[in-house]
């Protein structure tokens, strides 16, 4: 750094010098505290706001982004937007709402290779493989398939329905003959484009995008679920038990492993009589 | 000295005519325009030339540009995996920039020096004196304080306050509070002191101002023999420390000064050349170190304004 | 203090109603109401306007606005439950752009067919369309004029419209919209059973073992009974769903044998059901000994196009459908080429799957319910699938027993109640009467205190009178047709070949078209007068849903504007309409005293439809409210109930039997009644000996539609579709619904929230198929067919997974007029449009 | 402000004095009354007698063989404070 010499060959003397450069070192570090104080809030993204697909995690991203928007110019539905100071999300970076512009799911994904500085991770091409945040179904209450009416509007709209949200069938306890269709999210498959949360018929969406940190529980890692692993495995993980054998009445059986005791119904024959089926047809509805 | 403010540039009307006097001050704020319009041209008219903003850029669709500054934050801020694109735009920007003149950034793309430069034209319409005493070097320091903000909170912290970002991307993507960073630095620049943040703050310009020690393309003094110590040229020039060396040819440490301003800190803004009745100033090449004497105009009119 | 003075009443109020309650003395007067009525909602039933299931559903409302409903937790058919539709019911009527004075199009002042619409009164557009159709009647005869009604009428706005065309102008062109929809169904239970509307109920969903689906996307169309379905496959052990399809859809998520075939090949699958069944000896022998005879029917009967076209004129008995008797052996024969191996060569779908359908139909121990709607009805061989179903359940004998039941489903809430019953078809009268039928016009003209030869019969002296929906499009643009009157349906959109013959037939200059409608739909915009309509619970109504339950509700809210309802207008029209202009003068002669008289006086001022009285509170529900009616205070009668009672006498007295309803007022108490309903019993199966009070002691089963009480085996062969794909046009087109859109989406479009779950009609797609066409999903295609284009997106990701060779479009977007690419072909016989198979040829946009 | 409603049994053949006694107390109301001898009757807070005295009387008004207090409110005068009363949500969980 060139001291500040003057050209008329005053000199200056050393220690004034030495102020000058404090004075400006200590101003200096006093606007960066205040810009560092500022940043520290602004690490953590709204729950609302979602990153493009393909996006680091947020701490990365942030350090990963430039805020130069070619990924909003690139996205076909224009729903990017660069945040504006005072919008909560660092400014400048792109995000969206799932509620009013969710992620389309391009199957080309335009945006990631926008990205110039890789804060889009550009190794993601199988746009199922993104993981912008996990669709929750928070509010069962005022879900109104969860109350056995048929909407299923989040599982219709789905890009990868069947996989991140499936319907679970279940009977309708209250009216007795009815079935319950109430949709359940799998966080392995959700890539938390928010088509589900911007469809929803309720005033105030049941189901939301949120943030993976927020959305996700942990399973300790000292325990598996067995029937996984058996699965996984292909075969019992400890070799099973040979045949039992049990004392039983006649015409009885036992199985192991299935259903327990198994009564041997004998096959009704059916009978060749006009009568008999009318007489069946009439004790059976009853 | 104040007699010198009313009349300033009058000498240089009357030699080059009010075009020739501004010739470079109308070329300079064409190209801040017209970049600025290159990338309104898509959002606005739907016409895709250049993408992005001055972060990051793409030019139809192949050329990509990206603010080398931005991109030291980003390996500051630990991405060390930068993808391939933002690598070639960077060092596209750096060598363009060694070759044209680092501070070039400042004067001719910049848009926060429009803004200072109204202030600064504001400032002296309205005769404020008095300025803050800030060291020029506080600038370097900015940038020091840049790199390590980044290395610090590991995100590009600067970026969440930079004005220049913030106002190009603002203009084309949203402003939102954005503005009143901006009028903060306008307000600073009008009233609490001359030439603020150019000259002193911004980290930007101290970058740019490294870069520009080596470039090519330099103002030269090489008719400074012509020069009447009119002092025009001290007046209107945002940095005035770096006109000495190459007007007045000592150098420091004695001996021959080369006939180019070669600091950094010149921003190639040409505000000299135009100023300068009697051509003194010229672009040129930072070599050779004399200055090459030329003919001295013809004086469009006969006064000969007094020191 | 007001506020606190009412707070004190209210309090005082409470007090007494408890201490009466407490001491189980009743209070007079309205107190008690008072009391109960805590946040001022007045509530009542009233059946879903949507689908043909029947969902009833409470509606509140306050101060004369409905603003909110609720699933009727006491209808047995839902208890509580709705779908996406019914949970917006309180939003349909509510729609910003809602008609609310009659528009007609003017120029300088005066009706002009290229004029813009402007407001007129009542009478101005009364008085032109009087005028308008009085000239066509009497320039081209009976088919001069036409109507074209709904499944989505009430039973009254049907009874009446019958009147007005068949007696009134003596005109068998009436048509309801359900001739897209069921025609083909009622024309199998009449080759079959000799009578309309299924024998079984919706309690077969809760008795079966197997569900068979043939045609029917009932996840998404009838919701309710899917989820029925659904609680007893998870609930009874062994039951088992079948889904055939022609691409895969929603129900495939729970079918334990999902089957996608090629379309048209459902002939052959029901074929060879019914030669396993034979080759196994499974048939119950018994049964079809007792109860069965066996025929055949003409076979290569074209595809119902114009005259013209050469596959009509190669079709050898064209239209024909003439049953002839046959013995056992001989239907054997016929269903023998059908076996596992050809089937699955010409269905593509796997052999195994085939044969576990065809054991399950064959399993004694099993009961089957068949389920099927607009897969088979809109076909064009729609009667013969269906009657190829009928085959498969009279063999096994699996029919009118609860848990048995071949049932076809209706699409609309009141295509049975409405255009089957009522018999609001061209060649239809009342209770299952027909037109051709000269005892059944002399019983018509008879109950209707008419002249004899009032109802014209097929061929008058003025020519053919029956004309179907499709035919009346294309008389439109022929000229033979000049008034059209267009009620509760959006048939500009609905009917095929939109190009070739609906668009061209209402713009033909000499033509004049009404539409009644809420809403500024396409068919609107189409037309020459506009008139405002009331909608669902804005008029007293009633509905006939699929399983026979006939519901009735009262009118809850006030119309807006000066829209009235359809029978208002019906019968308000018959005003205008003097007897002189429509009857000749030799008929007059037969009974003088209508001389002079207009069209409403012979018709509805009879002594019958007027003979309840009406003022106001006449209507009220046992909890105090009182309802308006807009119609009767007009009328000044009980214009619905006479209708209505008038109607029943056909039931009583009337030549065919089994259709027998309750009284009016049973029906307002009641959440639906079964019909037949004989001495206040409703009837769950039909032909059934204790279930069916037309069934003696002892005679077990007794199809007594036939004169000798026998149903009919049918058999029929697999013919090719009219236009199947070729190398220029390589794809099949298949359109349909969504769950989210009812029909043409007039309604449900106007809901926000469904309009942003399903914005706009995408084209399903086969992946491979589109990767073949360089689209990928959400791209913009073409679709193109010999009659028109469309541009939409693709979805190769979405509910419906087409095969490869086949796409789907559904056709409720009014942006993309599907209906510009189907061909208006249709089943012969039924007279049904086919919307489920055409070629056509998808490209990049 | 206190309203009551009370279920009275008058003696066999004693309505009329029962009925008539009924009418000169202050501050109640008699709405109704059975063939067999039973008055339905709302007691109110009145200038000088406070409903719950007046309650007490009744039993031995004469005529009068029971009277059976079913229903009492009783709210604060002012208005919000009783507003909020009646408009205390219905448990979330149970639904409304």
């Amino acid at each position: 750094m060139p001291t500040g010499k003057h050209a008329k060959g005053k000199t200056v003397s050393r220690r004034r010098v030495l102020s000058d450069a404090a004075k400006t070192a200590c101003g200096v570090a006093l606007f960066g505290l205040a810009v560092g104080l500022y940043a520290r809030p602004s690490r953590s993204l709204p729950a609302d706001a979602v990153r493009p697909p393909g996006a680091l995690p947020e701490k990365d991203f942030l350090g990963a982004c430039v805020r130069c928007g070619l990924c909003v110019r690139d996205c076909p539905y224009d729903i990017l937007k660069l945040a504006e100071l005072g919008e909560g999300v660092a400014t400048g970076t792109p995000y969206f709402t799932a509620r009013s512009g969710p992620c389309e799911m391009c199957t080309d994904i335009p945006c990631v290779p926008a990205c110039p500085t890789g804060a889009l991770d550009h190794t993601l091409t199988d746009i199922t493989k993104a993981r912008m945040g996990l669709a929750v179904l928070i509010d069962q209450e005022s879900c109104i398939a969860f109350q056995g009416l048929r909407c299923e509007v989040c599982f219709n709209v789905c890009p990868v329905r069947g996989k991140a949200i499936k319907l679970e069938y279940r009977p309708n306890k209250r009216s007795g003959k009815h079935a319950v269709f109430p949709p359940v999210v799998y966080s392995d498959d959700c890539t938390g484009c928010g088509l589900c949360e911007k469809a929803c018929i309720l005033e105030e969406a049941a189901i939301k995008v949120m943030p993976i940190r927020l959305a996700k529980g942990e399973l300790g890692r000292h325990y598996r679920l067995g029937w996984e692993q058996k699965q996984k495995a292909g075969d019992a993980l400890v070799t099973p038990d040979p045949e039992h054998k049990y004392n039983l009445p006649e015409g009885l059986r036992y199985d192991h492993s299935g259903r327990g005791l198994i009564a041997d119904e004998p096959a009704a024959p059916r009978t060749g009589s006009a009568l008999d089926t009318l007489r069946k047809g009439i004790r059976e509805a009853r | 000295m104040s007699a010198v403010i009313e009349k300033l540039g009058h000498d240089a009307i009357a030699a080059k005519g009010r075009l020739g006097a501004h010739k470079w001050l109308i070329l300079r704020r064409m190209s801040q325009l017209a970049i600025l319009a290159l990338f309104m041209a898509g959002p606005v008219g739907g016409v895709w030339i250049l993408k992005g903003n001055l972060s990051s850029s793409l030019f139809a669709d192949t050329v990509p540009m990206t603010d080398p500054l931005a991109f030291m934050q980003l390996i500051a801020a630990g991405h060390l995996g930068v993808a391939s694109t933002a690598v070639t735009g960077a060092a596209l920007i750096l060598a363009f920039y060694l070759l044209v003149g680092g501070r070039v950034y400042c004067a001719w793309v910049c848009p926060v020096n429009i803004v200072t430069d109204t202030a600064h034209w504001l400032r002296r319409r309205l005769a404020i004196k008095g300025s803050a005493r800030i060291a020029r070097e506080a600038r370097y320091w900015m940038l020091g304080l840049v790199l390590i903000l980044a290395l610090a909170t590991g995100t590009l912290a600067y970026e969440l306050v930079n004005p220049v970002s913030m106002l190009h991307r603002g203009l084309i993507f949203g402003m939102g509070f954005g503005w009143a960073i901006i009028a903060g630095v306008f307000l600073f620049d009008l009233f609490i002191m001359k030439h603020g943040w150019c000259g002193h703050l911004c980290p930007m310009g101290a970058f740019y101002g490294l870069v520009g020690a080596a470039s090519l393309v330099r103002v030269r003094a090489d008719n400074r023999a012509a020069c009447d110590d009119c002092m025009e040229c001290y007046e209107v020039c945002p940095e005035p420390q770096v006109i000495p060396p190459a007007l007045k040819g000592e150098r420091r440490g004695g001996g021959e000064a080369s006939a180019a301003i070669l600091s950094g800190a010149c921003t190639n803004c040409a505000r000299c050349v135009d100023i300068c009745p009697h051509d003194v100033f010229n672009f040129g090449l930072r070599f050779p170190a004399a200055p090459a004497g030329r003919r001295q105009p013809q004086l469009i009119g006969t006064a000969r304004h007094g020191a | 203090m007001t506020q606190s003075v009412s707070r004190r009443n209210f309090l005082k109020t409470s007090a007494v109603a408890a201490t009466a309650s407490a001491a189980g003395i009743s209070l007079p007067g309205a107190l008690p109401a008072a009391a109960q009525k805590t946040d001022a909602i007045r509530w009542d039933k009233a059946p879903c306007r949507f689908c043909g299931t029947g969902c009833s559903v409470l509606l509140g409302v306050n101060n004369g606005k409905v603003v909110a409903t609720q699933g009727d937790p006491d209808a047995p058919v839902n208890r509580g439950l709705n779908c996406i539709k019914g949970y917006f019911l309180a939003k349909i009527m509510y729609g910003k752009d809602r008609l609310t004075k009659p528009l007609l199009r003017k120029k300088d002042g005066k009706y002009d067919k290229s004029g813009e619409f402007e407001e007129v009164s009542w009478d101005e557009a009364f008085d032109i369309m009087a005028e308008k159709w009085v000239a066509a009647r009497k320039a081209k005869g009976p088919k001069g004029v036409g109507m074209f009604g709904s499944g989505q009428w009430t039973v009254w706005e049907g009874y009446a419209a019958q009147k007005l065309l068949k007696a009134g102008f003596r005109s068998n062109s009436l048509e309801p919209n359900a001739r897209h929809c069921m025609a083909s169904a009622v024309g199998a239970f009449m080759r079959a059973f000799g009578i309309d509307e299924p024998m079984g109920c919706y309690d077969d969903l809760e008795h079966a073992d197997v569900f068979v689906l043939w045609g029917a996307n009932m996840a998404e169309m009838h919701p309710i009974l899917w989820s029925r379905l659904t609680n007893t496959r998870l609930t009874k052990k062994g039951s088992e769903v079948h889904v055939l399809s022609t691409f895969e859809n929603r129900n495939f998520e729970l079918a334990d044998n999902g089957m996608v075939f090629e379309p048209q090949t459902d002939l052959a699958i029901a074929n060879y059901i019914a030669n396993y069944i034979i080759q196994n000896k499974a048939y119950n022998k018994d049964f079809l000994d007792g109860h069965v005879n066996f025929t055949k029917t003409p076979t290569d009967i074209g595809y119902g196009l114009r005259g013209t076209d050469p596959r009509e004129k190669a079709a050898t008995n064209r239209g024909k459908g003439k049953l002839s008797k046959i013995s056992f052996e001989d239907y054997a024969k016929s269903v023998e080429p059908y076996t596992l191996e050809y089937t699955a060569k010409l269905t593509k779908v796997p052999a195994e799957k085939l044969e576990k359908l065809a054991k399950a139909y064959a399993d004694p121990k099993k009961k089957v319910s068949s389920y099927w709607t607009m897969g088979f009805n809109q076909h064009t061989r729609g009667v013969w699938v269906n009657g190829l179903v009928y085959n498969i359940h009279l063999l096994m004998g699996k029919i009118a027993e609860p848990g048995n039941s071949p049932f076809s489903l209706t699409g609309q809430p009141s295509a049975c109640g409405t255009a089957r019953e009522v018999g609001t078809f061209t060649h239809r009268l009342p209770a299952d009467l027909v037109v051709k039928n000269p005892k059944h016009r002399a019983f018509a003209e008879k109950i209707w205190k008419l002249p004899e030869g009032t109802v014209p019969g097929p061929k008058t002296s003025e020519g053919k009178t029956l004309i179907h929906a499709v035919a009346m499009h294309r008389a439109l643009k022929d000229g033979k047709m000049n008034c059209f009157w267009v009620m509760c349906n959006n048939n500009m959109q609905a009917a095929a070949n939109m190009n070739g013959e609906s668009w061209p037939g209402w713009r033909n200059p000499d033509n004049f078209i009404t539409v009644s409608d809420p809403y500024p739909t396409v068919s609107a915009i189409a037309a020459d007068l506009i008139l405002p309509t009331a909608m669902w619970t804005e008029k007293e109504g009633a509905y006939g849903n699929a399983e026979r339950r006939t519901q009735f509700w009262r009118e809850q809210v006030s119309p807006p504007g000066e829209s009235k309802s359809d029978v208002w207008q019906i019968v308000e029209f018959s005003k205008r309409i003097k007897v002189e202009d429509v009857w000749d003068a030799e008929l007059l002669d037969k009974m003088p005293e209508h001389k002079g008289k207009t069209l409403y006086e012979v018709l509805y001022a009879n002594g019958q439809v007027d003979k309840f009285p009406y003022q106001k509170g006449t209507v009220k529900d046992d909890r105090g409210n009182e309802y308006n009616n807009h119609e009767s205070e007009d009328f000044g009668f009980y214009l619905q109930k006479g209708l209505f009672e008038e109607y029943r006498r056909f039931q009583y007295e009337g030549p065919k039997k089994g259709h027998e309803m309750a009284e009016y007022e049973a029906y307002h108490k009641s959440r639906g009644l079964r019909w037949p309903v004989i001495d206040g019993k409703e009837t769950l199966w039909r032909f059934r000996e204790g279930y069916d009070p037309h069934v003696a002691k002892g005679e077990g089963v007794k199809f007594y539609g036939k004169p000798d009480g026998r149903a009919n085996i049918i058999t029929a062969p697999y013919e090719p579709a009219a236009e199947p794909p070729d190398k220029e046009y390589d794809l099949w087109l298949c359109t349909g619904r969504v769950l989210e859109h009812w029909h043409s989406g007039s309604m449900t479009q106007r809901v926000p929230e469904l309009h942003r779950a399903v914005p706009d009609a995408v084209l399903f797609m086969n992946a491979k198929d589109a990767k073949k066409r360089k689209l990928r999903d959400g791209s913009k295609c073409k679709i193109q067919t010999r009659r028109g284009e469309l541009v939409t997106r693709v979805e190769t990701r979405g509910r419906n997974k087409p095969p490869e060779g086949l796409v789907f479009i559904a056709w409720f977007d009014a942006n993309r007029l599907v209906n510009k690419l189907t061909l208006d072909q249709t089943d012969p016989l039924s007279k049904e449009t086919d919307y489920k198979k055409c070629a056509c040829k998808v490209m990049k946009a | 402000m206190n309203i009551a409603g009370v279920l009275i049994h008058a003696y066999p053949g004693a309505t009329e004095t029962a009925r008539a006694a009924l009418q000169t107390l202050e501050g109640v109301e008699l709405h109704h009354e059975t063939p067999d001898g039973r008055f339905i009757v709302t007691v109110e807070d009145g200038e000088n007698a406070c409903c719950d005295d007046t309650i007490l009387a009744l039993a031995n008004t004469p005529g009068v063989a029971s009277a059976a207090l079913v229903y009492h409110s009783f709210e604060s005068e002012n208005l919000n404070a009783s507003a909020e009363l009646a408009a205390t949500p219905a448990s979330p969980i149970r639904g409304a």
